[in-house]
């Protein structure tokens, strides 16, 4: 048993930051710094072709697809150390999720296609999964796909998709059988944003941004041949594709760069003659979560360690997500708490603003992505066999 | 022992309902927001006109004198309504200030603008300085020729731009005081700006502010003003109650009605536990408010401040919970702009961290917890 | 809106206390304070004696049955200045729980034989609810009850019986209709211990003490007459019980008490020069719960308003159970922790003892008089509607 | 990055598993706890056959030397099984004392019979005056003849009734030491007592007991001394996983077969969730406990100590969660004697009072909380 990374880790560590040191734009850097630019499309392209350049655009890909073939652990060492050096996320929905789909779903054609765009940022990929009355119970959706020749006619809408004002590429489930049971006429199908008939309506959120959308589809034809996979085998598919999205997903860079924030603030915070690091009851509560992120980065690196035993991704990750959103939600209260009455001006030029805005969005951790409650009826039928 | 309202009790609760309900609906209530200002002259004409204005003024000074269990009632009705005029500001706080503090002259110099609504004032006491410490106040005004020169900061003043008149908390050597400034005084400047919940404040900026003898309310305020801060600290939290309230009516009839895996969210037992949860701290909190409101007027400042530090800290975390659960059982509905629950998740974090946040009244609780 | 008491609820107050003062022998009130004595039968039994010689006997009950006739805000304070001045508490299975059924269901006769003996600590009384199978789901109770003439024959099991080893009777809910559905076929029957064919076997708890037992009954017979109300009825009678069981369920008084008790022991406990009350991490925790106990006195207050104004006790009795045991629960961990290792030695005479022993034994708070989790779905079905 | 276990530290898991699972089941430990000393000479004398008394005794001395690994997996094995026998404070603290502070000659004289079981030490430490300062000693040795007098008080110090050795710390002027005194010397008087987790302790007073020159193991243990205690809190961390392990086991296996309403209860979904936020904590706690184990003998005693205070102060979280949820979720069975389920309960208790309450050690982690 070693909880350390041995030296061969240490030193792709090593690397890692010394590349972000050097080839991590300033102004991206500095945006991220200021207001999380992770919703900038232009910062997340450029940032994407950096690394596209360098040849680490895709972390978790195999060589043969133009990916790094990294260890699990590399590719955990790597989004760490971006995330700590205020890298923007890299886009999910093009290089973790359709992508892995392709890869072992897709026809050459379409790996031929699609992929290499994806990894170059040419394309923008966005995700069309949930629909107005089908959140947490995803089978349940219900937008048709008819066959019409060698086309399918789309109707129906998408919600809460994630950036896909800045989309060229939409993967979407869609009924193709309507007469099956709910997991059985489902399909997988890539679609192109520019196709007549899809309209975009960015929802405005409660911190103010626009993050997710409405999308309609009305008659929108697309060619059969963008269909991934077996006809009405696509819930096979997105259960596939979830597993490969929870992929690092206890977040511990960000918890990490979000603690680090909040302890030098709490440290330039003066109360009573010390800073409010050192204040017994606040400072309790800072010490508090950094011990619970310490216990969760080890957790995660076990999950990790036992992935690469090869075990799939397993229910495991449910606990790495409940845990990590709790965590990084809590450093968000703190960051307000510390703030005081200074978190209640709520203006882009403001200090306090970022503390509270992120505040205010991070309440999306626990929901999107298999709510908290989802996740613990996971654990609860899938680890502890209830 | 008693927990009934008077008629006139009832009634001021019923009339602020139901110009609620009849003026100041959610969509209305949203063009008020978009609107330049973020509030509406209109309502606030309205409210005049009902005589809520006067609420806070005595009768004898030609008011309704509704006193803490009319801002108990009148505030949560506000809250339920998340009114964006600035109510408590002007009507409870800085009206309850002039009172306690104004002389005849004062009083009826303002009182009858306040209650009308063409003044509008507000008590501007926060400062950097005072985070820690609620009396810290660094802002000095210096005896100057037959006045005073008022120079210092003010921070995050709730809708000070909206007022004509401010109600500055200072030093005057070794006693407390709190002088009428008009906002338009050489010397003020204003930082603007829109706030989390959606309303609007400023920073504020004295600069050798010029003010008259008579621009003084009172002598010493070292206790008044302790006590007029109880007194809005009570009001607020009268608001913060009609917000929970009315977040958890809403999560409540979602949960009925959004069906996923065939039935009704509210129908599972770990949901339904949730809600029970939060009615708990709702109930709790209703408490905690009735007792800000009943020892709001103590005249013994300990105990005052332990009975409203004890309901704030309380009230703080019921808050939290309840707005943070209603947002997570609506889920994607709860993170977006068009339906109410997160205006009220916004009001309620604004609520946490105004007049003392939570982690400060615990600490002040705590620093008078006695073996008795 | 008044929340102090009125000057005749002070008055009455103040006689009580007085009362205390002076009539609460010392021994008794030392061995409440040294070890919990209600469950010492002499003193439980002396002490209602005491009650009874003043006219107190049996505060909720009305005047004709020889109650005080006392409003439920002079039963609420008369209950909280006992618990405060470390009285031992009256036992609730006669005079809060079988009595007022049979105030209420029971014949002249019953009434005349069992209430004086009641009131005065003549009899001790003890339930017979819980059987092996029916904990939560009382309803689905088997102890079966057959008519042969004007006797029940009595079979069977009943379990988490507090105190009954020291009972001379015992009502139980029997199930005299097997083919009825569950809640139809139960009949609530009064049981002399003394009557062949019962066997009681304490229950040896965690914290080594006997409150709970077994009682079996094989082949016990019981006249008839013995029965409360009608046969068949017994679910209606056992719900009017509970409603009754839940006056003064949060325990103000008990909480008020224990938590002086642990605000004494911080003011004494000394840490880097100055006390554990002081301490701004300690003190926190208990200012935390001082405030939730204030809220609840609030809370319990407005409910007996509301129930005076003529409403039945309601289902705001599960509030005030959940959150007055959770706040005795945490006053219970507070004195515990402020122990620290003194907690760890269990012997009678040692002092860290009584606050372990307390914790041990108070888990039973969330458990019995319906758990938590049964209060919270009462909550979710009756208050919210859901 | 590596989390397997070689097959040496493998095998010691399972014969202390299936040494547990064949003789010291849930009622032979029960007539071990019901026995005059509460614990076994019997189970002793097999455990120093199976090899595991000398486990912490390093190879080049006789021992197995399986360090904080080998402690963490029979401390798994013991925490399951709930031993009762004087295991962790005889051979893996008393036992590691004598080998990090001990001279050739004392090792000598006593590591052998401590494999072997003959000789019983513990190491008696904490005093009213270390609760909140570990290092805290008031017990003090001072130069008499060619030896040493030894004064002073220890409390709670576990299996002391058994011992017939006991290393006491004590200061010796500006230095601190560790002093071996046999149980029986003249001076020593012993209180005994039962531990809530039905272990046996006992509070000792040292009265001017003379001590020979070659008492003191080793020199200046100020260093030593805390490296002593981390290395013990680690394997009192194993030990307290291995009962969470088990109790969460407990409930499962509990849940899935207590049938009301006509359904196991562990169908419901509140209480699965329940179950869920158990098992999260007890991952937690496992990840925690392989922490204390890497770090225990980290030569730095800052880094050392903030992870074993994060460790102790999670899993004394976990550890009041996990237990009282178990009890919570078997209902009134939870409360009896009859099932493991309270007997994992208390062991659980006494791990959070025990080497450091939670609370300190949060404490502890929260002073060296640094902006790196």
């Amino acid at each position: 048993m070693d909880l350390d990374f041995n030296l061969e880790e240490q030193a792709f560590r090593d690397e890692v930051r010394q590349f972000l040191a050097t080839e991590l734009p300033a102004d991206i850097r500095d945006r991220m710094r200021r207001d999380d630019a992770s919703r900038i499309r232009d910062d997340i392209v450029r940032w994407q072709k950096i690394l596209h350049a360098k040849g680490w655009g895709a972390p978790a890909w195999p060589v043969e697809f133009g990916g790094t073939g990294w260890s699990k652990t590399r590719q955990y060492i790597f989004e760490n150390e971006c995330a700590m050096a205020d890298a923007p996320a890299q886009l999910a929905f093009g290089i973790k999720m359709v992508a892995p789909v392709i890869m072992r779903y897709g026809s050459p054609e379409q790996q031929q296609r699609f992929l290499p765009r994806i990894l170059a940022a040419e394309d923008w990929w966005c995700q069309g999964y949930s629909e107005t009355g089908s959140g947490s119970d995803l089978a349940s959706l219900k937008m048709k796909a008819e066959r019409d020749g060698d086309e399918y006619v789309l109707n129906g809408q998408k919600v809460w998709n994630t950036l896909g004002q800045f989309a060229d590429w939409i993967f979407c489930l869609v009924r193709t059988d309507p007469s099956a049971k709910p997991q059985k006429g489902i399909s997988f199908v890539l679609i192109d944003m520019k196709t007549p008939g899809i309209s975009v309506r960015p929802t405005r959120l409660l911190d103010g941004t626009y993050e997710v959308n409405e999308i309609r589809f009305d008659n929108v034809r697309v060619p059969v041949s963008n269909r991934v996979g077996e006809e009405n085998q696509g819930w096979t598919y997105a259960k596939f594709l979830l597993g490969h999205e929870r992929t690092n997903i206890a977040g511990i860079g960000f918890c990490k760069r979000e603690l680090l924030r909040l302890k030098q603030d709490a440290a330039g915070t003066i109360k009573d003659g010390r800073s409010l690091l050192e204040d017994p009851a606040f400072g309790n509560k800072v010490a508090q979560v950094e011990i619970e992120l310490t216990a969760l980065e080890v957790t995660n690196m076990r999950v990790i360690f036992a992935e690469a035993a090869n075990h799939a991704p397993g229910p495991e990750a449910s606990m790495l997500k409940i845990r990590g959103t709790e965590i990084m939600q809590r450093i968000s209260e703190l960051q307000v708490e510390l703030l005081g009455p200074a978190a209640l001006a709520y203006r882009p030029d403001h200090d306090g603003s970022r503390a509270t805005a992120a505040y205010l969005n991070l309440r999306k951790l626990s929901i999107f992505g298999g709510s908290n409650e989802i996740q613990r009826n996971i654990i609860a039928h899938m680890i502890l066999g209830l | 022992m008693d927990f009934s309202f008077t008629d006139e009790q009832q009634m001021l609760l019923d009339t602020t309902r139901r110009f609620i309900a009849e003026r100041y609906g959610f969509e209305h209530r949203n063009q008020v927001r978009a609107s330049a200002d973020g509030w509406s002259r209109e309502v606030w004409a309205q409210l005049a006109e009902l005589g809520l204005l006067a609420i806070n003024i005595p009768e004898e000074e030609g008011g309704i004198g509704a006193g803490p269990v009319g801002n108990l009632l009148v505030g949560n009705a506000i809250g339920e309504g998340m009114l964006l005029e600035p109510f408590w500001s002007s009507a409870v706080v800085a009206t309850h200030a002039i009172v306690a503090l104004g002389s005849a002259e004062q009083k009826s110099k303002w009182l009858p603008a306040l209650a009308g609504g063409e003044t509008i004032a507000v008590l501007a006491h926060e400062e950097a300085s005072t985070r820690f410490d609620a009396m810290n106040v660094e802002t000095r005004a210096t005896p100057s020729g037959d006045g005073w020169e008022l120079s210092g900061r003010k921070s995050a003043v709730y809708h000070a731009p909206a007022a004509n008149l401010l109600l500055v908390s200072a030093r005057a050597g070794d006693e407390w005081g709190v002088f009428a400034v008009p906002a338009d005084a050489t010397g003020v400047r204003s930082s603007p700006y829109a706030t989390v919940d959606e309303q609007r404040a400023a920073d504020l900026v004295f600069e050798k502010v010029a003010l008259a003898a008579d621009a003084r309310l009172g002598g010493d305020a070292r206790q008044s003003l302790q006590a007029v801060l109880d007194y809005g600290l009570a009001a607020l939290c009268a608001e913060a109650f009609g917000a929970m309230d009315r977040i958890l009516a809403a999560t409540l009839s979602y949960s009925r009605s959004r069906v996923q895996f065939g039935a009704p969210i509210g129908s599972f037992q770990a949901l339904q536990h949730r809600m029970a949860e939060m009615l708990m701290h709702l109930e709790q909190a209703r408490s905690m408010s009735y007792l800000a409101a009943s020892r709001c007027t103590d005249p013994d400042p300990a105990a005052r401040g332990a009975a409203l530090s004890a309901a704030k800290a309380l009230m703080g975390q019921a808050a939290r919970y309840i707005g943070q659960q209603a947002v997570q059982l609506h889920g994607g509905m709860g993170m977006t702009d068009e339906l109410d629950v997160s205006h009220y998740f916004k009001r309620l974090l604004a609520f946490e961290l105004r007049c003392g946040t939570t982690d400060q009244h615990l600490e002040n609780y705590r620093r008078q917890l006695r073996v008795a």
